[in-house]
């Protein structure tokens, strides 16, 4: 048993570097890597360079609507704050509520579709056919009628989010599950007498893990859009807090006098979201048994 | 195959087209009919001369969606301006927000618990039945059990006298009642119409124009009443309301002359419209006021010391500034400017960190160390005005979390009593009472501030019924004070009225609060 | 083939009630009383008692919810509290406009999208390939209405040559249909494209290269046809978002569509609007999804052939 | 020069990927007379469909590439027609039959469709007519006209097969290339399509490269044998001088591997070793590691053809060594 685990280990491991070889050959996955990984250091670092209370959200009314100039990278908004500054720091909001919330739904779906495609019959049917109902009703509108209900806040915004996520990896999970339960291997540890949690932990979640990966990089990505469509609506993360989405929606009252504000944010969502689909994309491919040649 | 494919797909792109083109071209047909209607009106014109050379169609681009029509089930201004159109009330305003005769040529108290209304003679409905006074009573026994019979307080009933004549049957004498007659929603309304049976018989009114077309969320139209028995018929042949929810698509709409009317163009905007040309923007003083207010049911804010500490701490030229790039006016009273007895020369709580800094040490709250939240509407201009008190209040010690809601859940949440802090708006033009007892009276429903003071209640009760205008003014003036200095809400500022439109519109006056009338408005050609 | 649509759509029906139950019960226990939000601001207390009489409020959620339900066969979804129209009435009214910005939008989001994909899946991990999903990743990155912003900003304020907004024949169709079509583009573009990386190395390919077909000929005639499969997944995918899920296009744009109406409404609180027109935008959707089934029996023989068996 | 229909001359072909360039074919020449049928024996990997692909261009590439050689056809070299003429050849001068008819025929569309496809292409006939055109195909490769509409799905592996073959034979190609045709079928209709072939072509004078592992399938049909291995043809010539005079040990071995029906009792003796990485050849004779008679020289040089007499030729070192005989010197 120890000697097979040792061998299942070497595989995955070997499994793991061919699936990185292939994917840093993927031109599009390597920016969207390096930017993203940027990104992430950028906005640590802005932490240690910007202080919240006086760089971020102070009001500074008598620089207000500035151009971008060489003062003001990206110039100012209607109360006169620093847009480079809240770029940067608000990098975090955005990253951190798409990570959030596809992390909440990752655990609930993974968990209700493995409880789902395991146990089959009828834990099965409800738990598809309320996954069902909610996949057909556009994710925006699911999110919508969950923060008007709950009120704005951080919390019910991921909430709201997590709730699109979270049917889609449920249907990811069971349907991995499925194939893999009745595979002999688990019958066999089913024989030794590990406990069901247990099989389900170590056999059948690490054997979705693929589709999974590829789906918690894209949604991220569809999840910061949509929280950047929820504050277009006015139900996103409430004020001053420099969410790129919110710099966005409040841009997009001078989209005329002072664009910028507009197009910044929208472009810094962009770029972000365009590297995680980049390095969705070549997850995919990379992680896809019929691309191996 | 592919070629069976691209069919397909042509098919269904030349269906939309077709379908397209089908509107559009239905239009055109319209539009040449219309335009023979035209051509037939000026020749009369020439016979009567009255009638100025204008554009067929009026369009207003509104900022929401039009949403009901059936006057007493709803309250929304947006509708209230459309149905000004179609139903006419038994007083008018005028420019100065004057009661001036409309379907009424007059109206008095005969004691202090009836008043008598005289009709005109000769006013019919769109369907050219006559108005009488059957149709008054009919209209207000149905408004006394509607949604909006708050604002028919102390009404008991009415009496038809004679066909034009009827007796409104009052609990006491009110300053404000008769204003009341002038709201929209108590437009009369045809009782014949109801008895039918017909469907939405709330459409038929007696104003200058009749209901056309609704596309629901596209637009509303309406036409010329052909039966219509007044002196002052409308111009245009027919007024279209639009609603642009984009403000900036709404400015480039009138830019584009997609329309001719853009009611509230955004601020920030304004300097595109004034260098176009072809585009007026009009400015006056306005009615609305938006204020910061309290929960004084809530600790800490049932401090009145600590109230006038937040008061004193609040930039109210910066938050203009934030809100509407300072078009508007700072204001220190509760009153909206305009209503009888507004006094705004009480000393108040002028910006002033020390005295807030003071106030706080007086209330107990030295060192503040204050948490709160601050409910706003998710809209502008809340967003911006929250950012700068939240940083005012920063200053003294008060940490404020914003927290945006959408209009209907604000209103119910402050109803019920569960907000801190909030930001608000009351727009009103003619009744001082609806914004004393509304506002500031015990149990009121719209008492947001949940403020409970007996003095308040009884000025307000005396200032409704005062009979004498000085003694009226001087209650006025106390009450203000009074209010000003309890302190259950900071008055920030009024905002200005800003409309922009085609150049060549011709509109008889604008009102401060936005309540226009378009029957008379048109587009010069 | 008859029975197997019968069946499908006496299979609508769980669905059906599945959602009518659950949003039914969302908007109605959670939403607060809506009584209060349509009581006028100054509503007294008895007032707003009697808004709640009149609307019912007063019976248990589940019996309102029956008398829901029973309405609904008769096809009346209620009154809205905010218009006092008739749910069903106004549902019916928006429909065509979404279904016109639909249909335009999944037309150019495939026509766009089909040529990328299959472009990209030939020239697979060359340059063009990259290019071409980048390309098409554009679309999908971008928050739907800032695309729409930025259109507006080019075409109507700048080169003036389309409407911001409003509904007025086929030119304001444009941007609206373009807006959405991008977003839908990106998924279409990358679905085709390992469609046909699937099909293109197959056999038959080379059968039909080997008869003497020109390439264009294998890769649409032979190639795409059996690719299609998932494309027209993924397009009726698409097509169904776009008949309730264009909201925000539709308000950058004041398209008087459905998507619209469901957000308005939720944030008036007018829940017999909301539960009406959710519930028949499911009903809509699993419409789609039936002939969207239905259109891989006409495309795939070997489906066709199931559906007849199944049937 | 004019008796030849196909003349293959030093064929290098590549397949570039990310992990190394592998050699596919490597210096093949070869040819085929016309009404002869050439077998392309060898193991799977050996580089016989790639050969076969190569005749009608249609290496896929990338990452195929057609390095070097000449491949001529009736005089004109494919590897420098253009994309007009070689539409026009395949199909028409050359025809080919898949391995596979599980996966050789178009799924989504009629069996009849497919083959009138074939014939319209070429020939300036109306659909119908190319239509009438393949139900006389069909029932030519004996399966009932009435089932020209059907798809693929409705029919078994032989049935397939016969569409496959009645695709390639549609134009009245001259050179027909039958890649394994019936290595995917169930033993006991092999004999029949293989039958069919051999009525056909003898019927309507055609040529044909035969590409199998199967050597009792070339025995049965064949006129010319070329022995593959790793890329390289390691043993050309008749059939009777392949069978009878075998020179290469790797021919020797595919022999001995295969059963013998008349001597049941014998033991089949396998090839021992595997066939090397197609991205990582040995140096020298690619078969030297498998190969009972290598010697260190076999290992340094790569054998060049050597003449045996008649047109029979042979790819290795041994027969530098004097009186080396297969089976003979151990």
């Amino acid at each position: 048993m120890a000697k097979l685990n040792d061998n299942n280990e070497v595989k995955s491991r070997s499994m793991a570097q061919e699936t990185w070889r292939r994917l840093i050959k993927n031109k599009g996955a390597v920016i969207g890597l390096i930017f993203l990984l940027t990104l992430v250091v950028v906005s640590i670092l802005s932490g240690f360079i910007y202080d919240y209370d006086t760089d971020i959200i102070a009001l500074n009314m008598g620089e207000a609507l500035q151009a971008p100039s060489a003062a003001h990278w990206f110039g100012t908004d209607s109360l006169g704050r620093d847009i480079f500054a809240r770029i940067l720091y608000g990098a975090r909001y955005s990253l951190m509520i798409g990570v959030g919330a596809v992390a909440i739904g990752l655990v609930i779906g993974v968990t209700l579709g493995a409880i789902a495609g395991f146990y089959g019959g009828a834990v099965d049917q409800i738990i598809m056919r309320v996954v069902d109902v909610f996949y057909s009703i556009p994710n925006i509108m699911i999110a919508v009628v969950i923060v008007s209900l709950l009120g704005t806040s951080t919390v019910n915004l991921l909430i709201a989010l997590c709730f699109t996520c979270a049917t889609s990896f449920t249907r990811i999970a069971r349907a991995s599950v499925m194939t893999i339960r009745d595979q002999e291997y688990v019958e066999a540890a089913y024989e030794l007498g590990l406990p069901t949690w247990k099989i389900i932990l170590k056999h059948i979640i690490p054997n979705c893990l693929s589709p999974i990966i590829v789906q918690v990089t894209l949604l991220i990505g569809t999840t910061i859009i949509a929280a950047s469509s929820l504050s277009f609506l006015g139900i996103g993360v409430p004020s001053p807090a420099p969410e790129w989405g919110a710099m966005l929606s409040e841009g997009r009252q001078h989209i005329r006098d002072a664009s910028y504000m507009c197009v910044i944010p929208g472009i810094a969502i962009m770029l972000t979201v365009l590297a995680l689909n980049l390095l969705g994309d070549g997850l995919r491919d990379a992680l896809d048994p019929k691309m191996k040649k | 195959m592919k070629k069976k494919l691209l069919a397909a797909l042509l098919c269904v792109a030349m269906t939309v087209s077709l379908t397209a083109c089908g509107g559009s071209s239905a239009s055109t047909d319209t539009a040449a009919d219309a335009g023979t209607t035209e051509a037939g009106a000026e020749a009369g014109t020439t016979a009567t001369g009255d009638v100025p050379a204008h554009k067929e169609e009026l369009i207003i681009g509104t900022a929401v969606d039009i949403n009901s029509l059936d006057l007493q089930n709803q309250s929304d201004q947006i509708n209230n301006i459309c149905l000004k159109l179609t139903h006419q009330t038994l007083f008018d305003l005028d420019a100065d927000t004057n009661r001036i005769p409309c379907l009424a040529t007059e109206a008095t108290w005969i004691d202090d618990n009836t008043i008598e209304i005289k009709l005109v003679e000769n006013a019919c409905f769109s369907d050219g039945t006559p108005l009488t006074a059957e149709d008054v009573k009919f209209t207000f026994d149905m408004a006394l059990e509607s949604p909006v019979a708050g604002n028919l307080t102390g009404l008991i009933s009415t009496d038809v006298v004679d066909d034009y004549t009827v007796h409104m049957n009052m609990e006491s004498y009110s300053n404000d009642f008769m204003m009341s007659l002038t709201y929209i929603p108590f437009g009369i309304q045809s009782k014949a119409a109801y008895e039918s049976g017909m469907e939405e018989p709330f459409k038929i009114g007696s104003g200058q124009y009749v209901f056309d077309e609704w596309l629901e969320g596209e637009q509303v139209s309406f036409v010329k009443n052909e039966n219509y028995w007044g002196s002052d018929p409308g111009v245009s042949d027919r007024i279209t309301f639009k609603p642009y929810l984009e403000a900036s698509s709404r400015v480039i709409a009138l830019q584009n002359g997609e329309i001719d009317v853009c009611i509230d163009p955004p601020a920030n905007e304004l300097q595109y419209l004034e260098e176009d040309e072809n585009i007026t923007v009009y400015e006056q003083a306005g009615t609305r006021l938006f204020y910061f207010a309290f929960n004084c049911e809530k600790a800490p804010w049932d401090n009145q010391t600590l109230r006038q500490a937040v008061a004193c701490a609040i930039d109210r030229d910066a938050v203009l500034q934030a809100a509407v790039y300072g078009k508007g006016t700072p204001q220190t009273t509760i009153l909206n400017r305009g209503l009888f007895g507004f006094y705004d020369d009480m000393e108040g709580f002028d910006y002033d960190v020390e005295r807030a800094k003071s106030l706080m040490a007086e209330a107990g709250y030295a060192d503040g160390g204050i948490t709160t939240t601050l409910t706003i509407a998710n809209s502008s201009p809340y967003t911006n005005i929250a950012q700068v008190i939240q940083a005012n209040l920063k200053e003294i010690g008060i940490d404020v979390e914003i927290t945006t809601m959408e209009d209907a859940t604000l209103k119910s949440t402050c109803k019920e009593g569960g907000q801190e802090l909030f930001l608000w708006r009351w727009n009103e033009d003619i009744r001082p009472d609806c914004v004393y007892r509304d506002l500031f009276n015990t149990g009121s429903g719209s008492n947001y501030h949940h403020f409970s003071d007996p003095k308040v209640d009884e000025l307000t009760d005396k200032v409704l019924t005062d009979k004498d205008e000085a003694q009226r003014t001087e209650d006025s003036k106390e009450l203000q004070t009074y209010l000003v200095d309890a302190c259950p809400q900071v008055p920030l500022y009024i905002s200005n009225l800003v409309i922009a439109y085609n150049k060549n519109l011709v509109m008889p006056y604008f009102r401060g609060g936005g309540d226009h009338y378009w029957k008379n408005a048109y587009v010069a050609e | 083939m008859i029975r197997y649509i019968i069946k499908r759509i006496i299979l609508m029906v769980p669905a059906i009630i599945a959602t009518s139950f659950i949003i039914y019960f969302a908007m109605n226990m959670t939403g607060g009383d809506p009584a209060l939000t349509l009581a006028p601001e100054n509503a007294t207390e008895q007032q707003i008692e009697e808004i709640r009489e009149e609307l019912g409020l007063n019976d248990p959620i589940y019996v309102r919810y029956g008398k829901y339900m029973l309405g609904m066969l008769k096809g009346d979804l209620g009154t809205s509290y905010v218009t006092k129209r008739d749910v069903f009435k106004t549902f019916m009214e928006r429909l065509p406009n979404t279904i016109e910005l639909a249909f335009t939008a999944v037309l150019i989001a495939t026509l766009i999208a089909v040529p990328l994909g299959i472009y990209t899946a030939i020239h697979q991990n060359t340059w063009k390939d990259t290019g071409g999903m980048v390309f098409a990743l554009f679309g999908v990155s971008m928050p739907n209405f800032w695309l729409g912003l930025m259109l507006i900003i080019i075409f109507s304020l700048n080169l003036k040559w389309l409407p911001s907004g409003g509904k007025e024949g086929i030119r304001s169709l444009i941007l609206p249909a373009l807006t959405v079509g991008m977003g839908f583009a990106a998924l279409i573009t990358r679905t085709t494209r390992s469609a046909m990386l699937d099909v293109i190395r197959q056999d038959y390919m080379t059968t039909a290269r080997a008869k003497g077909a020109s390439e264009k000929t294998v890769i649409f005639q032979h190639g795409l046809k059996n690719a299609l499969i998932p494309i027209i997944t993924v397009i009726g995918m698409q097509l169904s978002n776009a008949l309730t899920g264009s909201v925000l296009a539709e308000t950058v744009f004041s398209w008087p569509g459905v998507g619209r109406l469901i957000v308005d409404s939720i944030s008036k609180r007018d829940t017999p609007m909301v539960t009406g027109a959710i519930i028949m935008s499911c009903v809509l959707m699993c419409v789609v999804n039936l002939v969207i089934d239905l259109i891989y029996a006409f495309f795939d023989p070997r489906i066709k052939a199931q559906y007849s068996r199944k049937g | 020069m004019t008796d030849k229909i196909l003349e293959v001359k030093d064929l290098v072909v590549q397949y570039v990927t990310d992990d190394g360039c592998v050699e596919a074919v490597n210096d093949l020449s070869f040819s085929i007379g016309k009404k002869k049928t050439l077998g392309l024996v060898g193991e799977t990997g050996a580089g016989k469909t790639t050969t076969a692909l190569s005749i009608l261009n249609l290496i896929p590439s990338p990452p195929g590439e057609i390095k070097s050689g000449s491949i001529m056809l009736d005089g004109s070299d494919v590897l420098t027609m253009d994309q007009e003429e070689l539409q026009k050849m395949r199909g028409n001068d050359v025809a080919m039959i898949f391995q596979d008819p599980m996966t050789a025929l178009n799924p989504v569309m009629t069996i009849g469709e497919q083959i009138a496809e074939s014939i319209e292409l070429h020939e300036k006939i109306s659909k119908k007519e190319s239509m009438e055109r393949a139900k006389e195909m069909l029932k030519l490769v004996g399966i009932a006209e009435s089932r020209a509409y059907d798809y693929p799905h409705q029919f078994s592996g032989g049935m397939r097969q016969r569409v496959v073959i009645a695709i390639a034979l549609a134009c009245n190609p001259k050179l027909l290339l039958a890649d394994e045709p019936t290595t995917a079928l169930d033993v006991t209709i092999q004999a029949q399509v293989l039958e069919l072939i051999k009525k056909l072509i003898t019927e309507r004078d055609m040529s044909m490269l035969l590409i199998t592992h199967d050597l009792g399938v070339v025995a049965e049909v064949c006129d010319d044998v070329a022995v593959m291995y790793a890329g390289r043809i390691v043993e050309i010539g008749t059939a009777a001088e392949i069978f009878n005079e075998t020179a290469h040990p790797y021919t020797e071995g595919l022999f001995n591997s295969l059963p013998n029906l008349k001597q049941r009792g014998e033991k089949l003796v396998p090839i021992t070793g595997m066939m090397p990485d197609p991205m990582d050849l040995p140096e020298g004779c690619s078969f030297a590691p498998r190969c009972p008679y290598a010697t260190e020289a076999c290992k340094k040089a790569n054998p060049g053809l050597r003449h045996l007499g008649g047109s029979h030729y042979v790819a290795c070192q041994a027969y530098e060594r004097e009186n080396f005989k297969l089976g003979g010197e151990q």
